[in-house]
């Protein structure tokens, strides 16, 4: 028996689908807000929408802080959503524990950043593993079951011979053993859509790629919707069908991976691409470093700018970008590329050119 | 600057030897009141009242049936019915602040009494009192003759004319008291009181030592050091091994004196448990408690007088009051007897068990709060005196509080405790024995039968013998009590309570002894004050 | 799960008991395991009843009284045997009342965080602030009868609140590891993810907060037996001490009655915090002691390792390794 | 730039513990540090960089010890003298004087409870006790100056200041006494590229103004090849390769290199299959003979397992490589 | 200011609280402080007089539990903390104001000594690791499971005697009257050796412990190395650097062990017949004394609170995190 559906749907069929998703944090209230009515909060994700079509990676670039990850704990439903919604095979969804979050969770998992800090110290992978298979039925009925389902999850992400890994503790492996463990343990469920949350930004560089073609080969073989968090964009443009980047709790430009890292149309996309190291550029030839990169400092998210969030950085900013909030606006070159940057609107290119 | 100093002439002192006395009393900390008739009072719980305020006469309750020495009262003299008592006042008393001692006084201070119920301790039913001249007579609603030595000596008199403009008497903490005794109250700090000898006006002659240092040590181990260590000259505190951790630190002048007094100390029980209820039950308890024990191994052999005879009087002080039928008759230790008598009465000693006439085995819970290290002694070995005729007891701990309204209450088994004393055996029985004191299980009986003890015959007897008018009428009421109390054992008698002391002769001497037991040597009496006019410098 | 599995539980065994490898561990352990075998078989080995009296009155330790004996006779060493059942009773007794209502509170403080905190945090501050042994004599001595459970009951329920401040930043600080909410992602059940994920890391913790729990409880026993609040009928060795104050067993020269109480108190107190500092350096091996610090140098001077000044063992420029000088040529690999 | 050296690092043996638990993190390394170059140290995690790093200036915390080897230190006039042999006074006065260290991480090397001011000026009281207060004070504010903070932010607490201002504060504390050499353990990781790109940006642009050598250690060689002029690469301890960056980009020579370069997608140019380096990491206590990476190398052949490879030139470019596969013409070293 | 506000809120909860459990914690005590009193002094009165007690004891009343709850708040904002019922008719705050004094010197000397002792020794057995420094641990782990009394009462035994220096009891010579000369002083200070001694051996260790604990993981932080990279003395790391970061959850745990500290104290004090609050609550308690019971259990409460405020704002002084603005 085997534990993993595969291909249940025909690829491109949409399985996760984030619509106006947003996430605002409560700030402790001060004790001189107890007079006031003042409520201030973190905007850490506004007015997201995001789509994760089976078969495909979806990569989510942006700083620190940018919420990513906050993002991918909303569409775990780890967090309850400020606004939006959340949308499995094209049904709402909104689950607060109990057997729907069970339910939602057999088809959505999430891998974390740090193996590290994602599995329990205290218990063997196989108990990991076991728990996955047992809350979502993929455990079958038998002992033998149980033991040939956890021998195909380990075989799935590369850990053979299975015995050498069941009975281990997390600390006997190495990182990239263990965040192949968490990628079984996410498998274990029988998921259609993975969150990897910077699934190898903890890990050692020889061994990211590992893991990442291992993500990639779950993709094709088990026809897997994947959303792909990273700080590391050319990770993005080796890994992911579609990026989307993200700024301040706002996404400010999506499309095709290769389109956005080779031309990129939104200011900050543009700075964090040539911010990326880049061998080719060696040390004499500095003369990139004429550029105005703008601060390094990102905004506030309690009181975010007005407009663009990215205006009091951005090198072109426009005088409407500090009133306007800037829509999403098609980017001619390829389809589906678009920003949203008041630069592309047409009138304003006009006006720009002037 | 240091010429004002409460401390400063302290170095003086020291330079001379011997011009003061150390008293220590084992009471914790005092509050500075010097209120003579409050109990809580400093002066009352060191007793330095008595050296302030002085009472009409000295009781000696060494020798409990002597009349009383004349004091501030030069003659005293009550009513064969004592109902009625009739003082003379001495004409040369003074108070401290020179005023002349007058018989308005001392008619003031029963007045006082009468109308403050919270002064009146003892509870002394005054009924009338008037003055002539230096005359004070009072009536009294009923016989007194068992509470005499309460009103002579136990009531300080106080002075009219400061007390009258006094808010609250029953309050007031009196921080700057006068009397008319031979000291004045000079310094006043928790741990430390001072009290200087009065130089003129004390009617008369002045006291040898010039100075009374009081001190109050937080509990007995802490006095039994400074005894010890001869910072304490005089106290009233228990010892243990006293010849160990006390004389012999200086046999020389180190001396204890723990006479008998008219208030005893004994096994509680309850009879209206069974099988307790039983006297033959209780009797054959008696037989076997082993009294020499207890004296010498929770009372280091001194502190409670062992309890001779089967009256529980104890030797000495209640030697007069022994009637014709127990003369002689003593308490000893008797298993086989007791055994017999249990066989008798329909017990069985079934191996190491005694089974009742139900056959159930008996047992027995005894109980004393744990502070009370000689008690607690005490019933460790009753405890095991008990076992040899099989009844098996436990030895419980509970808090002073739990255990003094369990008492009251009576819920209990058995408890050691104390009967209240006085100028003759009435109190130890009517503590004991008494059925107008009865209260019914549950409700706190405060003042005795705590065992409920239940015999019409007594209760008529004890009022006889309190409202007797001559000793004709006394004498067999008394034999009828101490016959009850004989027979029926509602309360085991263990040991006498003392009015004694530990002393040092180092620096001072002419304290009562066994020898010359002039006065109690217990500092907190108020016959204290006869003892310190007793000493004298060793050296002299 | 039913696999036959060889080597697991030597490996779960190994994680486990690594901390007994720790010889402050191993040594605070084996002194308990001789109190504990005394607390069970005390009463029975003891060669008198505690209570039982003789005729040799404080008496210097001898062949018969191996302690001496009391102002009764009774043998010292007999209740001190007696006596330590009560005292482990009542330690480990109130430490599981503690450890239990500080995990309960520290933990569910630390999990659910919010409101619940809130209100859990002041609670077990206030508790952590009012002084705690005088509101245990205030509070014991409401009681009609000062059982050993009671006495245990009160200690525990007023020396839970360090522990649960404790457990609480460490539930906060574990509440932030990724594994938590992967096992909530993974689809785990809220209480099994505080009983299964939680719990185990927090053990270390728990058992540091029992163990000390142990110790203030001892002490606040003792304490409390020693200014006479006990039950009538055990023994301990604060009653032990209440006897022999009472009785002035230094002023009559009778240390024996007075010091191996102590002594075993102290002792027993100093196993445990032997066995706390095991868990410690189990949790933080930084404060491992250092093995050995003095360490010589090639040319016989003895340096001390120290932060900040790393020693150097030699100074010579010869190679350690011996790396072959002239290497095999292999054109076919070589491209 | 020239080619004069600063730091020769000499077989340089660390240890971590005494006897057979000793873990020996650095082996016999050798590496000489030029007058104003970037020398760039990549490795992957657990290689000995920091061990490095930290071993040569005496800074290892127990149980860390220095088993062999020479630092000759060059300063700017007068003879070279051996840093492992200073007394400690004279250690201490060498320290940031000649060299200074810039962490990983600034929030946890800059000492939380302290004023930014009073870390500035603490080094200046060590090392310059003739300077006046009011000098101290113009120095530290020049140096916030030189990394771009504001004068105003000397009193501010290091959890005042952002991410970035905090590890522009540790530069600019690494140049107030104008080392000679800078070395910086992963400067940047903590932060996000932009910001990565700015400060590296400034500090080079601050090298060539006062002509300090940097070593520069990180495990993104992307990175390093951007910024470096030369790179070394360690692997378990040893340093297996070092060469002039673009050399190393273009054309490395060990397996161990190339695979750490076939690690990194490239944002730009074409699209390239990456395979990374199979296997794991070694482990310190058990490493294997010879080549230590032979076991994860694909080209490894037989004397890889048996026979340690000399770190030595392979041919007359100014390069070295510790590899069976690439020749050694003479020994260096 | 927003964390001390937060602080000082916690504070008055706290206060809150503890105010409300002294008030019912007396009121569930079983027995009767007229009783309780006779009982003490084993006397003999009459019921009448019984009676007249319970008047001036205001025990007569039959008021709401709630009612009194809400006098009991009224005295006390008018200072007022009723009168000991031992003592009576002295007021509680009376005997309070006359021992605690006594209490706080040698509980506030003695502990702040111990804490700085013990926090240098820490300092030391944490820096030095593997020196002699380290064999202190073994010792003062000893010495501080040794119980307070225990110790006290051997220092008593070995210590005191008729030549000795120390004496065995109180808080000054008898004789003598509190005051500020030269008489009282030293005879004051005298006294309070051996209990200061007392606490201060059993107290100590567990500075050093949790020092030296703190010590050594600060000392591997990473800006210890950077102290060290920078050059400056081995000294000012150890103490600006190592020793200043390492003091901060010290002081937080030093405010709130003084709740501890003042039950080891108690016995101290009763042991040494040390005229203090412990000795007096241990008196009171045995008396059945509300109102002084909770008069002294408020004024320790509420002495340990401040405490604990005085280093929290020592803390806040410490620690510039805390201050974080807005
Ligand atoms: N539980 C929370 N409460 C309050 N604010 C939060 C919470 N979680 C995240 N935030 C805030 O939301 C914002 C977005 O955080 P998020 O973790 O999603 O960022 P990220 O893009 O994943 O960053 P990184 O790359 O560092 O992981 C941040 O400003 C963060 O401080
Ligand atoms: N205190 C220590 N005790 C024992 N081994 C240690 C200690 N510190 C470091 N090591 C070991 O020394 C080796 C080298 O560590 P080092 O920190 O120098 O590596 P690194 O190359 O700087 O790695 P990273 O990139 O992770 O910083 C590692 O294998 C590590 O496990
Ligand atoms: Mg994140
Ligand atoms: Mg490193």
């Amino acid at each position: 028996m085997t534990s993993i559906p595969d291909a249940k749907a025909p690829a491109g069929e949409v399985v996760l689908e984030a619509i106006g998703l947003t996430k605002h944090f409560p700030v402790r209230r001060k004790l001189r807000d107890l007079f006031s009515h003042r409520h201030d909060v973190v905007h850490a994700v506004d007015d997201v929408d995001l789509t994760l079509r089976r078969g495909q990676v979806v990569a989510l670039v942006g700083e620190s802080g940018s919420g990513k990850s906050t993002i991918a704990r909303l569409l775990a439903q780890l967090y309850p959503r400020t606004g939006g919604d959340i949308q499995l095979h094209g049904e709402t969804t909104k689950v607060r524990g109990g057997a729907a979050f069970r339910r939602y969770c057999s088809q959505v998992q999430m891998i974390f950043q740090d193996p590290f800090a994602s599995l329990n110290p205290t218990h063997t992978i196989r108990y990991h593993l076991t728990r996955s298979l047992k809350i979502h039925g993929n455990a079958g009925t038998t002992a033998g079951d149980l033991a040939q389902a956890l021998d195909d999850l380990l075989e799935r992400v590369q850990l053979t011979p299975p015995e050498r890994y069941l009975d281990k503790f997390p600390h006997e492996l190495s990182g990239g053993q263990r965040q192949r463990v968490a990628i079984a343990r996410a498998l274990g469920a029988g998921p259609e859509a993975l969150l990897a949350d910077e699934p190898v930004s903890m890990l050692d560089v020889s061994i990211r790629l590992g893991v990442l073609n291992l993500l990639r080969d779950l993709r094709d073989r088990l026809d897997l919707a994947i959303l792909y968090i990273t700080h590391d964009i050319a990770s993005a443009r080796y890994f992911a069908d579609q990026t989307m980047v993200m700024y301040a709790g706002r996404l400010v430009e999506g499309g095709d991976s290769e389109t956005v890292t080779q031309s990129p149309a939104h200011p900050y996309t543009k700075l964090l691409i040539h911010s990326a190291p880049d061998p080719d550029r060696m040390i004499g030839g500095s003369e990139a470093e004429g550029e105005d990169a703008g601060n390094g400092e990102p905004p506030s998210l309690i009181h975010p700018p007005t407009g663009c969030r990215f205006h009091p950085r951005c090198p072109v900013a426009m005088e409407r970008c500090r009133t306007d909030l800037p829509v999403p606006l098609q980017i001619g070159d390829v389809p589906g590329h678009w920003a949203a940057c008041w630069l592309y609107d047409s009138d304003d290119k006009a006006e720009v050119k002037q | 600057a240091c010429g004002d100093s409460p401390n400063a002439n302290k170095n003086a002192d020291n330079s001379k030897a011997a011009d003061f006395l150390s008293i220590g009393m084992p009471n914790g900390t005092v509050t500075d009141n010097n209120n003579p008739f409050i109990g809580t009072s400093a002066g009352a719980s060191l007793g330095y009242r008595w050296t302030i305020y002085e009472p009409l006469g000295m009781w000696n309750n060494v020798k409990p049936a002597d009349p009383a020495k004349p004091w501030l009262a030069s003659e005293i003299k009550w009513a064969d019915d004592y109902k009625a008592l009739d003082v003379t006042i001495r004409d040369n008393a003074t108070w401290s602040d020179g005023q002349k001692l007058t018989a308005e006084d001392v008619a003031y201070t029963f007045n006082l009494i009468k109308s403050k119920d919270a002064l009146n301790v003892f509870a002394i039913p005054i009924d009338q009192v008037t003055v002539t001249g230096n005359k004070v007579t009072v009536t009294f609603k009923s016989s007194q003759f068992t509470a005499w030595h309460k009103i002579i000596s136990q009531i300080p008199i106080v002075p009219k004319h400061l007390w009258e403009k006094i808010a609250d008497p029953a309050t007031d903490p009196i921080k700057e008291p006068v009397g008319s005794g031979p000291y004045t109250l000079k310094t006043f700090s928790q741990q430390g009181i001072v009290l200087e000898r009065r130089e003129s006006g004390y009617w008369q002659e002045k006291p040898a030592v010039k100075e009374l240092r009081y001190t109050s040590y937080t509990d007995n181990n802490a006095q039994t050091t400074a005894l010890a260590t001869g910072a304490s000259e005089w106290s009233f505190v228990f010892i243990p091994a006293y010849q160990q951790t006390f004389i012999a630190k200086d046999p020389e002048h180190f001396k204890v004196w723990a006479p008998g007094v008219l208030g005893i100390h004994g096994l509680y029980i309850n009879t209206t448990r069974k099988p307790f209820d039983d006297p033959a039950l209780r009797n054959a308890m008696n037989m076997v408690i082993n009294r020499a024990d207890i004296f010498n191994q929770a009372e280091a052999g001194y502190f409670h007088p062992e309890l001779k005879s089967v009256t529980g009087l104890p030797e000495g002080a209640g030697d007069a009051f022994v009637t014709e039928a127990y003369k002689g008759k003593t308490l000893s230790v008797d298993v086989a007897g007791a055994k017999t008598l249990l066989t008798g009465a329909g017990y069985k000693l079934d191996g190491d068990t005694l089974k009742d006439k139900s056959g159930k085995p008996v047992t027995l819970k005894l109980s004393d709060p744990a502070p009370w290290s000689d008690y607690q002694t005490t019933l460790e070995i009753i405890k095991s005196n008990l076992a040899e005729i099989g009844i098996k007891a436990t030895v419980d701990k509970p808090n002073q509080n739990v255990w003094d309204a369990n008492v009251q209450k009576g819920d209990f088994d058995a408890v050691m405790r104390w009967t209240n004393g006085g100028s003759t055996p009435f109190d130890i029985y009517q503590t004991v024995m008494d059925g107008d004191l009865m209260k019914p299980i549950g409700t706190p009986a405060q003042q005795g039968n705590f065992g409920r003890f239940k015999s019409p015959e007594a209760t008529a007897a004890l009022k006889a013998y309190a409202n007797a008018t001559s000793d004709a009428d006394r004498i067999p009421a008394l034999a009828t009590i101490q016959k009850i109390f004989v027979e029926q054992a509602p309360m085991l008698p263990i040991g006498s309570d003392n009015v004694g002391g530990a002393i040092s002769t180092k620096n001072w001497i002419g304290w009562p002894s066994e020898t010359d037991p002039y006065a109690p040597l217990q500092p907190t009496q108020s016959g204290a004050l006869d003892v310190i006019m007793h000493l004298k410098p060793a050296t002299s | 799960m039913a696999q036959p599995e060889a080597d697991k539980p030597t490996k779960a065994k190994r994680q486990r008991f690594r901390f007994i490898s720790n010889k402050k561990a191993a040594a605070g352990l084996i002194i308990l395991g001789i109190y504990v075998v005394i607390a069970i078989i005390g009463p029975w080995v003891a060669p008198y009843d505690p209570d039982a009296r003789g005729n040799d009155l404080v008496q210097p330790p001898s062949g018969a009284h191996w302690l001496g004996t009391t102002h009764l006779g009774q043998d010292v060493f007999s209740q001190l045997l007696s006596g330590t059942r009560s005292v482990m009773f009542v330690g480990f007794f109130a430490g599981t009342v503690a450890t239990v209502l500080s995990v309960l509170i520290g933990v569910t403080a630390g999990y659910l965080g919010g409101r619940t905190d809130e209100g859990l945090s002041a609670l077990s501050n206030v508790f952590l602030v009012i002084p705690a042994l005088p509101l245990i004599i205030i509070i014991t001595s409401t009681l009609e009868s000062a059982e050993d459970w009671l006495i245990a009951l009160v200690i525990g329920f007023t020396s839970w609140s360090w522990n649960a401040r404790v457990l609480r930043a460490q539930t906060l600080s574990l509440r932030r590891r990724d594994f938590v909410d992967a096992s909530r992602a993974t689809g785990e059940k809220t209480w099994r993810v505080i009983v299964f994920e939680l719990m185990p890391n927090l053990t270390a913790v728990i058992a540091s907060g029992f163990v000390g729990t142990v110790i203030f409880a001892v002490l606040s026993e003792i304490t409390l037996a020693f200014i006479g609040v006990t039950s009538g009928t055990t023994w301990n060795w604060g009653t032990i001490l209440f006897w022999a104050q009472g009785q002035q067993a230094l002023a009559q020269e009778a240390w024996w009655w007075f010091i191996p109480a102590g002594l075993a108190i102290a002792i027993l107190g100093t196993a445990l915090s032997l066995i706390n500092f095991g868990i410690d350096e189990f949790v933080s091996p930084r404060l491992r002691s250092v093995g050995k610090t003095k360490i010589k140098t090639v040319d016989g001077r003895t340096v001390r390792m120290r932060i900040g000044f790393t020693p150097v063992l030699s100074r010579s420029a010869a190679p350690h390794t011996h790396a072959t000088p002239t290497p095999v040529i292999r054109k076919e690999v070589t491209q | 730039m020239s080619s004069t050296p600063v730091l020769e690092i000499r077989n340089l043996n660390v240890e971590y513990g005494l006897g057979d638990q000793a873990v020996r993190a650095v082996r016999d390394v050798n590496l000489t540090l030029h007058r104003g170059e970037v020398l760039g140290l990549a490795g992957e995690s657990g290689s000995g960089k920091s061990t490095l790093a930290y071993g040569m200036t005496r800074l290892l915390a127990p149980p860390g010890v220095i088993t062999g080897g020479e630092v000759i230190y060059h300063p700017e006039k007068g003879e070279a003298y051996d840093v492992l042999g200073l007394s400690d006074r004279h250690l201490q006065a060498f320290r940031w004087a000649e060299t200074a260290i810039v962490f990983q991480g600034a929030m946890n090397s800059l000492n939380p409870v302290h004023k930014i001011s009073t870390q500035l000026t603490d080094v200046l009281r060590a090392h310059r006790p003739e300077m006046s207060e009011a000098a101290r004070n113009a120095r530290a504010r020049e140096m916030l100056k030189l990394v771009g903070i504001a004068a105003d932010r000397m009193e501010a607490y290091p959890h005042q200041l952002s991410g970035g201002m905090r590890q522009r504060v540790m530069i600019g504390m690494a140049l107030i006494l104008q080392p000679q050499v800078v070395i910086m353990d992963e400067p940047t990781t903590a932060l996000d590229v932009v910001m990565q790109r700015q400060i590296l940006g400034q500090l080079i642009e601050l090298r060539e103004r006062l002509g300090f050598s940097v070593i520069f250690i990180t495990h993104d060689l992307s990175l390093l090849v951007e910024f470096s002029n030369r790179i070394a690469i360690m692997y378990g301890g040893r340093i297996v390769e070092e060469a002039a960056a673009a050399a190393i980009y273009k054309d490395s020579l060990h397996p161990y290199s190339q695979g750490l370069l076939g690690s990194f997608p490239s944002l730009r140019g074409p699209r390239r299959e990456l395979t990374g380096i199979p296997g794991t990491p070694p482990d310190l206590k058990g490493m294997p003979s010879g080549c230590s990476f032979h076991p994860r190398c694909p080209k490894a052949f037989e004397p890889c397992s048996t026979n340690i490879p000399v770190l030595a030139r392979p041919d007359d470019s100014p390069r070295s490589v510790a590899c069976w596969l690439h020749p050694v013409k003479e020994p260096v070293g | 200011m927003k964390y001390f506000l937060q602080r000082v809120a916690f504070y008055l909860f706290t206060a809150w609280a503890a105010i409300t459990l002294n008030f019912f914690i007396p009121r569930m005590v079983p027995g009767d402080p007229v009783q309780a009193l006779i009982t003490k002094f084993q006397g003999q009165l009459s019921s009448k007089a019984i009676e007249s007690l319970y008047v001036l004891f205001g025990l007569d009343k039959d008021k709401s539990v709630w009612q009194e709850y809400l006098d009991y708040w009224n005295q006390l904002f008018h200072g007022d903390l009723g009168l000991s019922f031992t003592f009576f008719p002295t007021p509680v705050s009376e005997i309070i104001s006359s021992s605690l004094p006594w209490t706080l010197t040698l509980v506030g000397i003695t502990t702040v000594i111990s804490f700085f002792l013990g926090t240098g020794l820490g300092v030391l057995a944490g820096w030095r690791r593997g020196s002699w420094a380290d064999g202190l641990l073994p010792v003062t782990t000893f010495l501080s499971s040794v119980p307070y009394f225990w110790l006290g009462i051997i220092a008593i035994y070995l210590l005191t005697g008729p030549d000795s220096f120390f004496p065995s009891s109180g808080g000054f010579g008898s004789g003598l009257v509190p005051a500020w000369d030269q008489y009282f002083i030293p005879s004051a200070i005298q006294h309070s050796l051996l209990p200061a001694l007392t606490i201060l051996i059993s107290s100590v260790s567990g500075w050093i412990l949790s020092m030296r604990n703190m010590m050594v993981t600060v000392s591997s932080e990473d800006y210890i190395t950077v102290a060290h990279a920078k050059g400056l003395s081995d000294r000012r790391v150890a103490l600006s650097y190592a020793a200043r970061n390492a003091l901060l959850p010290n002081v937080s745990g030093f405010a709130l062990s003084l709740g501890f500290i003042v039950g080891g104290t108690l016995l101290v004090e009763i042991v040494f017949s040390y005229p203090g609050v412990g000795f007096q609550l241990f008196q009171a308690l045995g008396a059945q004394d509300y109102p002084l019971m909770q008069g002294i259990f408020l004024i320790i409460t509420i002495s340990v609170l401040v405490a604990n405020l005085i280093a929290d704002v020592a803390y806040l002084l410490l620690d510039p995190r805390t201050r974080k603005e807005g």
